[in-house]
């Protein structure tokens, strides 16, 4: 006897009689209802991009930023509840400045998954807070090196050459796993992401969409910063290209 | 071989004074301020001259501010005291237009200052303010103060390095002090500039810390108007 | 009512992934009466609903100025927006102190979905119940910002909160290609006009202007403006307490898509 | 004996060298009064006789008036004996004033020249009037520097060249790194034969590691 | 036996000194002398030398004098320029100044510069930096120009440009940047009148007009205000009182003297 | 304000360590008097000498040498006391180093935390100029304060800004700028050089009128050292060169003989 409406499914804090922690499960909903961020680690740099549902033709195009910064080397995009990522990235800002302030240079990318998978499991402990509602992320660029990580609801984190969270998640998944992405450059890396993107969104369903993408690599002298205009309209134009050619071959 | 043939051959040991260990957190940076009330305006000049010792530090760096449509604010002595006591009174006067919902008046920007200096009785802020305006009847007002927060409302009065030169002269020549038969008729703008002007150059002449160029604000009903004024720069 | 297990508070999660507790302080906000914001490539403006809550009281603050180069509407509780405008003022005086900058409207409107975010994470604290438009001109032009209690906050072109403020979306929605370059006079009368069917007080922020609230007289001649449109009108003045209570019931449910 | 207020000093790297045949004395340029260099030419090599040259460090007044009067004691010394001093007469001299002398004085002297009786000779008056001789000597706040790297490159009987670039090379170090000291250097080079001057300005000084 | 009293000889009196100094560790303050905070400068040329100063003599932040003279005559061929203690400067100078003049009459010759320098630096030694006289000394003699600058503990520069006082370093940047050998009178002239005009202008202890001397083999030539860059400005308006406007707060007259008619004056 | 950066926030004190050999070795005199609290944290170590800075035509001219000494120890010769910071401001520094290293990684911070909000937002020079001067004045009011003199220039909204401020909060903005010793031996020359000519001045000049300073500082500053770096700030960007020195005269040394006669 468990699930749903059986009172085990309250607090973080309380285990199912079958061992399960449902409002992790939860959480992990709200997480599989968002548009899709998917990241890419390349030779070179890691790109990270998202499906930026559009609620509103009054929104301001460009503004409301899903892809945040945690450092000048840090990129951080979440699916899920757009609060919950903001607060995660918070935390990571949080992280590296105490790095810096103690060892006096940039935080690794293991080392930011590291603490922040500790914040996110931290909030899957007690009965007074809730599981953060939101997939995180999380890719650097530090001396030539790029690392790419995914934290889950439950605080588990994984490294990973390319990975996709969100409404698209599996879609990406299978397209990512095509890719060579060890051969591949940024540049090629941002027109598969763009592409991946669209591809994953579903237009029955969903509403108009944006498409945010941002790099760390040698381009953009080891910021995380967005990809320039130009890079991501020609990719778009290649994605749309792309998939009108599939669907008019299928 | 006694070279040192001279009452000195034995001189007293060298005496050391007591060493100051402490930083010490004031600097002088002289100047001085000149604020005279009229009838229906009120003039605050201060020269821009910032030293330091012997050193100039800047020919122009003022420090005289416009704190409102009707008051202004000089603060001779430590620079830094003096520009972060105008940066806290922006900020308190913000707050009272949030919380009364109208512009201070200069009256109780006066009080206000006073609280303010008194505040930091035992770390003052180095400034030695002048408060100029005019008040909510359109007459103008002096205020002076110490560094912790004493005031006064006056007619006239000058602040700063040439403070002593320049006050006997205006006791003179705004005060009338000292004059048998001398006109009672309140002063116009103008005299008040040519005075202020001639106070200025005056100082320039014998102190220091005191030169390179005066400005002058005119506060009256309409606003507060700035001018320039060249004085020496050795 | 409907009552589920789910929603005795902010720290639970339903088996759909939605949290009701926030979902309900989002409902508080359309208890509170309308606010229009929009702007223009130079101009910023809200335009408020103004009510009384009887004979004898004075009309309800609306607008609240943060800083010379930013306000905002609030729709909702008035105590949380009080402690929210606090934060602003304050904060905006800490970046005039420290950086001697306009604190740049983005950043405090992240700043406070920072606070509300962590109001919906914990046991023991309520999201706030406030919705909040924030109008400002920075370095990069005029803002309009949404700030929900559910720590959301998106820049709009327009935007209406508050009670019946869909139908004012409506509107706006349907004009809102015009704002860019609309003078601030006709931003004025687009405000209005999404917000004709109650009654206004109004505010502007733009690239030559502080934050400025105009009320009474001066507020008539924007009034004037759209007199001669033809429509229906509910009064005149500085506000009214035309928005009645039932009115709020008619609203359709606030999107509340999580993402 | 520290400094007075305001006085002016001789911050300093000088050296004296005795090589086959007579000494070379060597120094810096710089007086300082603070940090302010208040001479960035000063020739610090004092002649005292024809053949006996002194290198001042410490106090410029200091220095100068014993110089001054040791100069004096030589030539009446070099008139009433009728030949001239030897080095070890001057550097008693020298020794005797800055040891009566010295609560009032700061003074760090190296006596260096050429006689008959003993060739070139070097002799050391630190602080507080010892008379050291020493085959070569080095002083002044500079001269903390280097010991290490005179110590490891002096050689016995070197010749005049080798003798050059040693005094140059070790100066230069010195001077590299006291800010005390700088500016150029002059060497005198004493033998039977007389005095030669010798200078390197300050822009051809040579070079050692900078960082 | 009882210690001897050994009364000095001339010079200063120094019995008090240890007190003073007792007083002073205990709080007291020793009076202020005036000091000119000074700039002076001097450059040799190629048949000369000048020298130069500023003119404003200060007490403590006051100005005490706007035109004062701080090139001091030794001997005809030879000027010397005080920067310190006012007194010590003057006194100093004066006294050096007067035994170059016996000197002269004693022996007939010219003043040599060196003469002059070795007196004073002796005497300046002997007081141990008590004497607060910072010296720029010039002059011509049969060596050619000589320039010195002589410091209050006794120590000697012997260079071709030099600077002193509180303005020296704003002079000699001018000098440093400027300076070339062998320049000419006109160009001594003007690089001394910049140094001092840098100092006047970002030395709070110097101020007004410049002082120039030049001193050649057979001239010597004492420029006064040679260049005014600090002219007071007109005043906006005049301070004449009318008369009366001093009250006469009482009035009495006395006879002093009595004029009585006295007998002319017996001019056989 | 003194020469030396030990005497910086002290009273005149002529008859202390007047060679500046503080904490080299202890010379001080051994007397109750001198026997005073010590307190190691409120007086520099490792400094830096004089930095100045004057306004050209295209902006902003800086220069530094590359010493950082110890009491009178050339200690470190390779220290590169120009500092930018965002794309359009510099920061030289004189006084103590490692406060100076600790101002950098505060900035430091702040650009991150204006590189994270993405906002279009950026702190321009007058903006970084007033924080330091808060961080400054705060950290004197604590008697703890960062040992330096602070010059900041650089172009912000195509306005040039050149700006002190030192370990006590003093503030003034001009046209020409120099710290420590370059304040009494540079200033005198920038002044007449760059006053009123603020708009005409090309950059050949500049570099001219700069390169003139900075050789006068090595001719006569102590604590200087001809090597040293300068750096450029325009609307296009900031420009650091690689240390260099400057031509110095000595020829006129060799003739000078002796002290006196």
């Amino acid at each position: 006897m468990s699930g749903i409406g059986t009172g085990y499914d309250i607090y973080s804090s309380t285990y199912s009689p079958d061992g399960r922690l449902f409002q992790i499960e939860y959480a992990n909903k709200a997480v599989e209802n968002s548009g899709t961020a998917i990241g890419l680690r390349v030779k070179g740099g890691v790109v990270l991009a998202v499906e930026k549902l559009v609620q509103s033709k009054l929104v301001v195009p460009g503004s409301n930023k899903r892809i945040l910064s945690a450092d000048m080397h840090v990129g951080i995009v979440s699916a899920g509840l757009l609060s919950d990522g903001r607060y995660i990235a918070q935390s990571a800002r949080d992280e590296a400045k105490s790095w810096r302030d103690n060892y006096r240079q940039p935080i690794s990318g293991k080392s930011m998954a590291d603490r922040l998978g500790l914040f996110v499991q931290a909030h899957t402990l007690y009965s007074s807070v809730r599981p953060l509602g939101a997939g995180t992320i999380i890719g650097t660029y530090l001396d030539g090196e790029a690392t790419l990580y995914m934290i889950e609801p439950s605080g588990v984190y994984w490294g990973y050459h390319g990975c996709a969270v969100g409404k698209g998640k599996s879609v990406a998944k299978t397209e990512i796993e095509k890719l060579k992405l060890d051969e591949m450059s940024v540049q090629e890396a941002v027109r598969e992401a763009a592409r991946i993107i669209h591809t994953a969104h579903d237009e029955a369903k969903d509403k108009d969409f944006e498409l945010e993408i941002t790099w760390i690599c040698e381009e953009s002298k080891g910021k995380h910063t967005a990809v320039p205009k130009d890079i991501v309209e020609e990719a778009e134009r290649l994605a749309k290209e792309s998939i009108k050619s599939e669907m008019d071959d299928a | 071989m006694n070279f040192l043939d001279s009452p000195l051959s034995k001189p007293a040991p060298y005496v050391v004074a007591p060493i100051e260990h402490r930083f010490d957190p004031y600097e002088d940076n002289g100047g001085t301020s000149v604020a005279i009330a009229g009838e229906d305006f009120c003039v605050v000049a201060s020269d821009t001259r910032q030293s330091n010792g012997y050193m100039i530090n800047s020919r122009y760096a003022p420090k005289a501010y416009k704190m409102s449509s009707t008051a202004v604010l000089s603060c001779n002595g430590f620079h830094a005291d003096g520009v972060t006591l105008k940066k806290v009174l922006e900020q308190r006067m913000k707050m009272y237009k949030y919380s009364h919902d109208k512009d201070m008046s200069v009256t109780a920007l006066a009080q206000m200052l006073s609280n303010t200096l008194y505040q930091r009785r035992f770390f003052p802020y180095y400034a030695f303010c002048l408060l100029g305006g005019v008040d909510a009847d359109g007459k103008g007002a002096v205020y002076c103060y110490d560094s912790v927060g004493s005031f006064e409302r006056e007619n006239y009065r000058t602040s700063g390095s040439a403070s002593a030169l320049i006050q006997p002269f205006l006791d003179n020549q705004v005060g009338r002090k000292n004059q048998q038969n001398a006109s009672t008729a309140p002063l116009t703008l103008e005299a008040v500039l040519r005075i202020t002007k001639d106070a200025f150059t005056s100082a320039t002449e014998r102190d220091i810390h005191t030169g390179d160029n005066l400005q002058i604000f005119v506060i009256t009903r309409d606003g507060v108007e700035e001018q320039n004024f060249p004085l020496k720069k050795d | 009512m409907f009552r589920n297990q789910y929603d005795n508070d902010v720290s639970t999660w339903s088996p759909q992934g939605r949290i009701h507790q926030l979902e309900y302080a989002l409902e508080a906000v359309k208890q509170g009466s309308a606010a229009v914001g929009l702007r223009s490539k130079d101009y910023a403006v809200l335009l408020v609903l103004k009510r009384s809550s009887g004979e004898l009281a004075s009309y309800q603050k609306k607008l609240i100025k943060v800083d010379d180069h930013m306000g905002i509407a609030i729709a909702g509780l008035t105590s949380d927006a009080r402690d929210i405008s606090n934060f602003m003022r304050t904060e905006a005086m800490r970046s005039k102190m420290l950086f001697d900058q306009p604190l740049p409207v983005g950043r405090i409107v992240s700043a406070i979905g920072e606070k509300a975010q962590k109001r919906t994470v914990m046991y023991g604290e309520r999201p706030f119940g406030v919705g909040l438009l924030v109008i400002g001109y920075d370095e990069t032009g005029p803002h309009l910002y949404e700030c929900s209690p559910s720590g959301n906050n998106l820049e709009y072109y327009a935007m209406s909160i508050g009670a019946r403020s869909q139908s004012a979306k409506t509107y706006l929605e349907s004009k809102y290609s015009e704002f860019n370059d609309a003078s601030l006079e006709d931003l004025v009368k687009h405000g209005l006009q999404a917000l004709r069917d109650t009654l206004q007080q109004d505010s502007i922020v733009g690239v030559d202007r502080e934050f400025e609230i105009i009320e009474g007289e001066d507020l008539k001649r924007y009034l004037d403006l759209i007199g001669d449109t033809g429509r229906p009108r509910r009064g005149q003045g500085t506000a009214t307490s035309a928005a009645d209570a039932h009115l709020t019931e008619d609203i359709a449910p606030m999107d509340t898509d999580s993402v | 004996m520290s400094l007075k207020p305001g006085e002016v000093n001789l911050g300093t790297s000088i050296m004296a060298v005795a090589f086959n045949g007579g000494v070379i004395v060597g120094a810096d340029s710089r007086t300082t009064t603070g940090s302010y260099i208040a001479n960035r030419v000063t020739d610090k090599l004092t002649k005292v006789h024809d053949l006996i040259y002194c290198c001042r460090s410490g106090s410029a007044a200091d220095t100068q008036a014993v110089a001054d009067i040791v100069q004096y004691y030589l030539q009446m010394y070099s008139v009433q004996q009728d030949e001239p001093p030897t080095v070890h007469v001057a550097a008693t001299l020298f020794q005797e004033m800055c040891y009566q002398n010295k609560d009032q004085l700061s003074a760090g002297i190296i006596v260096a020249g050429w006689d008959k009786k003993k060739g070139g000779t070097v002799y050391n008056i630190p602080l507080g009037g010892a008379l050291i001789q020493q085959p070569f000597a080095i002083g002044g706040s500079g001269s903390t520097y280097i010991y290490g790297y005179c110590d490891s490159q002096y050689k016995d009987n070197m010749t005049r060249e080798e003798c050059i670039e040693f005094v140059k090379n070790s100066l230069a170090l010195a001077m590299s790194r006291d800010g005390s000291s700088g500016g150029v250097i002059r060497m005198a080079v004493i033998t039977e034969k007389g005095v030669e001057r010798l200078f390197v300005p300050g822009d051809k000084l040579p070079v050692h590691w900078q960082g | 036996m009882a210690p001897q009293q050994v009364k000095p000889v001339g010079g200063f009196s120094f019995e008090n000194y240890t007190r003073n100094a007792v007083l002073e560790t205990k709080g007291a303050k020793p009076p202020k002398a005036t000091s000119t905070g000074t700039t002076i400068v001097g450059v040799i040329y190629d048949k000369g030398v000048c020298l130069g100063a500023d003119t404003r003599a200060t007490e403590g932040p006051i100005v005490a004098d706007k035109n004062c003279e701080k090139i001091h005559y030794l001997a005809p061929n030879l000027y010397c320029c005080g920067a310190g203690t006012a007194a010590d400067t003057e006194f100093t100078t004066n006294s050096i100044s007067s035994q170059l003049e016996l000197h002269r009459l004693s022996t007939g010759r010219k003043t040599r510069v060196v003469t002059a320098m070795t007196l004073l630096k002796q005497m300046l030694f002997r007081y141990q930096g008590h004497i607060g006289a910072a010296l720029v000394l010039g002059g011509y003699d049969i060596n050619g120009p000589q320039l010195y600058t002589i410091y209050p503990h006794g120590s000697t520069d012997k260079l071709p440009y030099v600077t002193m006082g509180s303005g020296s370093l704003a002079a000699m940047s001018v000098f440093e940047s400027k300076w070339r050998p062998n320049l000419t009178r006109e160009e001594a002239i003007a690089i001394v009148s910049e140094a001092i005009e840098a100092g006047i202008f970002n030395d709070l202890g110097s101020g007004s007009n410049v002082d120039v001397c030049v001193i050649e083999e057979n001239s010597t030539d004492y420029l006064r205000n040679h260049v005014r860059p600090n002219e007071r400005g007109i005043k906006e308006q005049s301070y004449r009182y009318p008369r009366g406007t001093t009250a006469i707060l009482k009035e009495s007259i006395r006879n002093f003297v009595d004029v009585v008619e006295g007998d002319a004056m017996d001019m056989s | 304000m003194n020469h030396f950066p030990s005497q910086w926030g002290k009273p005149r004190q002529e008859n202390v360590d007047e060679y500046n050999t503080v904490p080299l070795y202890n010379n001080m005199p051994q007397s109750h008097a001198a026997a005073g609290p010590m307190t190691r944290t409120q007086q520099p170590v490792v400094t830096g000498t004089s930095v100045i800075a004057l306004k050209y035509k295209d902006g902003i001219m800086m220069a530094a040498d590359n010493l950082a000494s110890y009491g009178s120890l050339a200690r470190f010769r390779d220290i590169e006391r120009l500092h930018p910071v965002g794309e359009h401001t510099i920061i030289g520094a004189s006084g103590d180093i490692s406060d100076y290293q600790y101002i950098q990684h505060m900035l430091q911070n702040v650009m991150i935390d204006q590189h994270c909000e993405d906002d279009g937002h950026t702190l321009g020079t007058p903006h970084i100029y007033e924080y330091l001067f808060r961080v400054m004045y705060n950290r004197r009011s604590k008697f703890n304060p960062l040992w330096n003199a602070l010059v900041v220039g650089g172009v912000h909204k195509g306005e040039r800004f050149l700006g002190y401020v030192d370990l006590k909060g003093t503030t003034y903005q001009n046209s020409t700028i120099a710290t420590g010793f370059g304040g009494h031996l540079a200033q005198p020359i920038l002044r007449k050089a760059v006053e009123g000519r603020e708009d005409t001045l090309t950059e050949e000049e500049a570099i001219k009128i700069i390169d003139d300073c900075m050789r006068v500082l090595f001719y006569r500053d102590a604590r200087s050292i001809n090597k040293l770096q300068r750096a450029k700030i325009t609307a296009e960007g900031f420009e650091i060169t690689e240390p260099y020195s400057v031509e110095t005269e000595w020829s006129f040394a060799e003739s000078i003989r002796g002290y006196g006669a």
